[in-house]
């Protein structure tokens, strides 16, 4: 395992109810990069995002920490892994009980020992980070999308985390403040170092904070490589992604047709594999 | 034929996982108890909510519940012309059957069903996820300040719904239908003994815990059997959740009854 | 809500239902909280069918105490008692087994005495009655050995109940 | 205990801190040196950050509570010796302008 590298992930499988959503996905991570995870909906980015903080555990294939298998880290060795990352899930995941502070408290509560007055002068710290410093005590159910993603990115900072992981960053945004979402990664990790692993479907935003991408597409990996190296890619499949190309139109014509017209209609490999899956 | 006994099959390894899944649940929540963080106001919070917040509508059954004890008692009783006996028959089916089983329903409707919808929402919000990222057990941040509430508040909830039920039961028995006040409350004095009202506070303990239980358990796991997390899931699992403590409270109510007893 | 105004709260229902409880267990369910407030009797009957533990025991007609155990000891019943302490039995007393109103629950009670020393902790009862026994009195009603008064309503009760 | 004073002067303290200064040892740190501030008549306290490698949130919030508790006693905090890390989790909080960094 070379050193430089945060997580492996080697010959990695998952399943979803008897459907295979990830095909033998293997990249690494490397140490202080934000690394991009990219593809359309569905494609498995989230499952995979699922399976590197330890959600979804690996049936077949494995994921390294450090060059620790995951799925050797019994309770304690997770909650070790766990408290130096922090996830800011797609819908933001506020505990809606609780106030924007008091969320941003639950993990410093829980695993420190500090003061009350400390912990609400981090709470700000962070809520001015992300933008929210006016919204200290509102209810996440005061919130638009947006806020509520970005204090859930405010509770993903608590603890100083050394690695973030970030589900749809910018989905359910406005532009403006999407960019400055973007900004804020970036600057993570050139003042912090953070290793960041950003799961988006925006290409523009991914190009923009990439040091690393990855390109997925209904659960098989693509291309790995720097955004340069990735828009010279001279992979028929991978520039059609980037260039956004109605690729699907064909495929999806004789899919579509054949769901429509039943059986009798024979469906292209393509669309087999993605429906069909393990029986 | 094949088809049906693999069917069967898998239907027992169901029930075997689901059950293996349900006490492990339960350990993890108990293990809770002695685990960071502090419970105190977490678990306050939840006393107010299936207590204090239960007070209203433990005490309007149980008073009409006493009510209704009363005339039925005395119209039975009177047969026979031994009115007497109405306080001891009001206050020994209160104590022993109908204060813990109405309490337990009644708050297992109020309380257990939202309980059931708070962790179910927070499923599929991700909240619990989120929850597990940050290396929080969830199982002790979230269920154990529950079912510790539930253990504090349902046996005082219980002994409520007695004291309110009896006070029913002596409005129409002695105001109304006017059995003498001193024959009540002697009938009631020295049939009810110490073991009756022990057997309630059993029963409510035992109550609670499968309340909290179960509805916690659907909530925590809602959508888990179809694999997909929606509003309908949670709606679904809070459904089946007060089914099934509801049965579970009757059933447990027959055993307790007939170990004690 | 704030935390004083949670606090309150819980407080009120906790305090309600300690209430309650207390209620319930003390003055209902004869709860004795202090040990030391009665002494223990023994008495030995040749009989106490129906007598349960925890029933009464009753000196003209008031509650002093209730039985705490029934046993066998020679072929006879031994039944251990609480007394309250306040009562004081004399060495002369005589225990017998009744019955309250014509279906109601066995209970012990005991006719007062009129020696000079009292029985002790410990101590025993030696004059029992035991209950009246309705099958044998039956009998002894149809081959016409017992006194009219009494047994006329004895066997009313006795039909009933068969 | 990674923290070490010095009376420097009638009028100014030095506090020199080793160690790391996060959400671990924050709690310990902000005592101590929340009891420096008070007790210690001080006009100026002087943060000595030349050992501290690492510097979290919470120290920053522990320094912010600092700053508050001598402003109110008409002191002021300066902060020396602090390495890069510590200057961008600073800047990084907003508040390089108000510990002039």
């Amino acid at each position: 395992m070379s050193s430089h590298n945060m997580i492996e992930i080697r010959g990695l499988d998952s399943h979803y109810k008897g459907r295979q959503v990830l095909f033998n996905i293997g990249f690494a991570i490397p140490h202080k990069k934000v690394t991009v995870i990219m593809g359309r909906s569905g494609c498995g980015k989230t499952t995979l995002l699922r399976h590197l903080i330890g959600l979804k555990p690996s049936e077949s294939g494995r994921v390294f920490v450090e060059g620790q298998d995951m799925g050797s880290f019994d309770e304690k060795g997770m909650a070790n892994y766990r408290r130096r990352i922090g996830v800011l899930f797609q819908s933001g995941a506020l505990f809606n009980s609780l106030t924007v502070s008091q969320n941003i408290a639950v993990p410093l509560k829980v695993h420190t020992r500090l003061s009350d007055e400390t912990i609400r002068i981090m709470s700000l710290i962070k809520l001015h980070l992300v933008g929210l410093a006016d919204f200290l005590d509102y209810m996440p159910s005061q919130l638009s999308g947006g806020m509520r993603k970005r204090a859930g990115l405010a509770r993903a900072l608590a603890m100083d985390p050394e690695i973030l992981f970030v589900d749809e960053p910018s989905s359910g945004l406005d532009p403006i403040t999407a960019a400055g979402l973007d900004d804020l990664i970036l600057e993570l990790r050139e003042t912090l170092g953070m290793t960041i692993i950003v799961v988006t479907h925006e290409l523009e935003s991914a190009v923009k904070i990439a040091d690393q991408m990855v390109v997925m597409d209904r659960g098989n990996l693509l291309a790995v490589g720097t955004p340069d190296e990735i828009r010279s890619s001279q992979d028929e499949t991978v520039l059609r992604f980037l260039r956004r190309e109605a690729e699907e139109q064909q495929v999806n014509t004789e899919s579509y047709l054949s769901r429509l017209l039943g059986r009798q209609y024979k469906a292209g490999e393509n669309s087999t594999r993605r429906q069909g899956g393990v029986r | 034929m094949i088809y049906l006994v693999r069917k069967l099959g898998a239907i027992a390894l169901d029930l075997i996982e689901g059950l293996g899944r349900m006490g492990m649940f339960f350990f993890r929540v108990i293990r809770g108890v002695g685990r960071p963080p502090g419970k105190y106001l977490s678990t306050l919070k939840q006393v107010q909510f299936i207590g204090t917040k239960s007070f209203f509508v433990i005490g309007f059954t149980a008073a009409f519940t006493g009510m209704v004890l009363g005339l039925q008692g005395y119209y039975t009783l009177s047969k026979f012309g031994s009115e007497g006996l109405l306080g001891s028959a009001v206050g020994l089916s209160l104590i022993r059957e109908l204060g813990p089983v109405l309490t337990a329903l009644m708050v297992t409707g109020r309380a257990g069903s939202a309980m059931c919808a708070e962790i179910g929402i927070m499923r599929i919000e991700e909240q619990i996820d989120a929850l597990e990222c940050m290396a929080v057990d969830p199982h002790s941040y979230l269920i154990t300040p529950k079912l510790i509430a539930g253990l504090i508040a349902l046996p005082l909830l219980t002994a409520f719904c007695d004291v309110l039920g009896i006070f029913g039961g002596y409005l129409i028995g002695v105001q109304l239908l006017g059995v003498s006040g001193g024959a009540f409350m002697d009938g009631l004095t020295s049939s009810v003994v110490w073991d009756d009202v022990y057997m309630g506070i059993v029963k409510s303990f035992c109550f609670a815990v499968l309340m909290i239980w179960i509805c916690t358990y659907k909530g925590y796991y809602a959508g888990l059997d179809e694999g997909n997390f929606g509003p309908e899931e949670v709606s679904w699992a809070t459904t089946q959740a007060v089914v099934y403590a509801s049965i579970s409270i009757l059933v447990s109510d027959y055993i307790i009854t007939s170990i004690l007893l | 809500m704030d935390r004083k105004g949670l606090e309150l709260s819980v407080g009120v229902f906790l305090l309600i239902g300690l209430l309650c409880l207390a209620y319930l267990s003390i003055r209902l369910g004869d709860l004795q909280l202090f040990g030391g407030a009665d002494y223990r009797v023994e008495a030995v009957f040749s009989n106490v069918a129906g007598l349960k533990e925890k029933a009464a025991v009753t000196m003209a007609g008031v509650n002093i105490g209730q039985v705490e155990r029934i046993g066998l000891q020679d072929g006879r019943a031994r039944v251990e008692m609480r007394i309250n302490n306040g009562v004081k039995l004399e060495q002369d007393v005589i225990a017998s087994i009744k019955t309250m109103g014509i279906i109601g629950d066995k209970y012990i009670s005991i006719s007062p005495g009129a020696d000079d020393e009292y029985i002790p902790s410990g101590g025993a009862i030696q004059d029992t009655q035991p209950p009246l026994d309705i099958e044998n009195l039956l009998g002894k009603f149809v081959f016409g050995s017992v006194d009219n008064n009494k047994s006329s309503g004895q066997k009313e009760s006795g039909g009933d109940k068969k | 205990m990674p923290l070490r004073f010095y009376q420097t002067e009638p009028h100014q303290a030095l506090v020199k801190l080793e160690g790391n200064f996060d959400s671990d040892t924050a709690p310990e740190i902000r005592k101590s040196l929340i009891k420096i501030v008070k007790n210690k008549g001080s006009e100026s306290l002087k943060i000595d950050f030349s050992e501290v490698p690492n510097l979290g949130t919470a120290g920053v919030a522990v320094l912010v509570e600092v700053l508050r508790a001598m402003t109110r006693k008409g002191g002021a905090l300066e902060l020396v010796g602090l390495n890069d890390n510590a200057r961008q989790m600073i800047r990084l909080a907003r508040l390089g302008e108000i510990f002039q960094t």
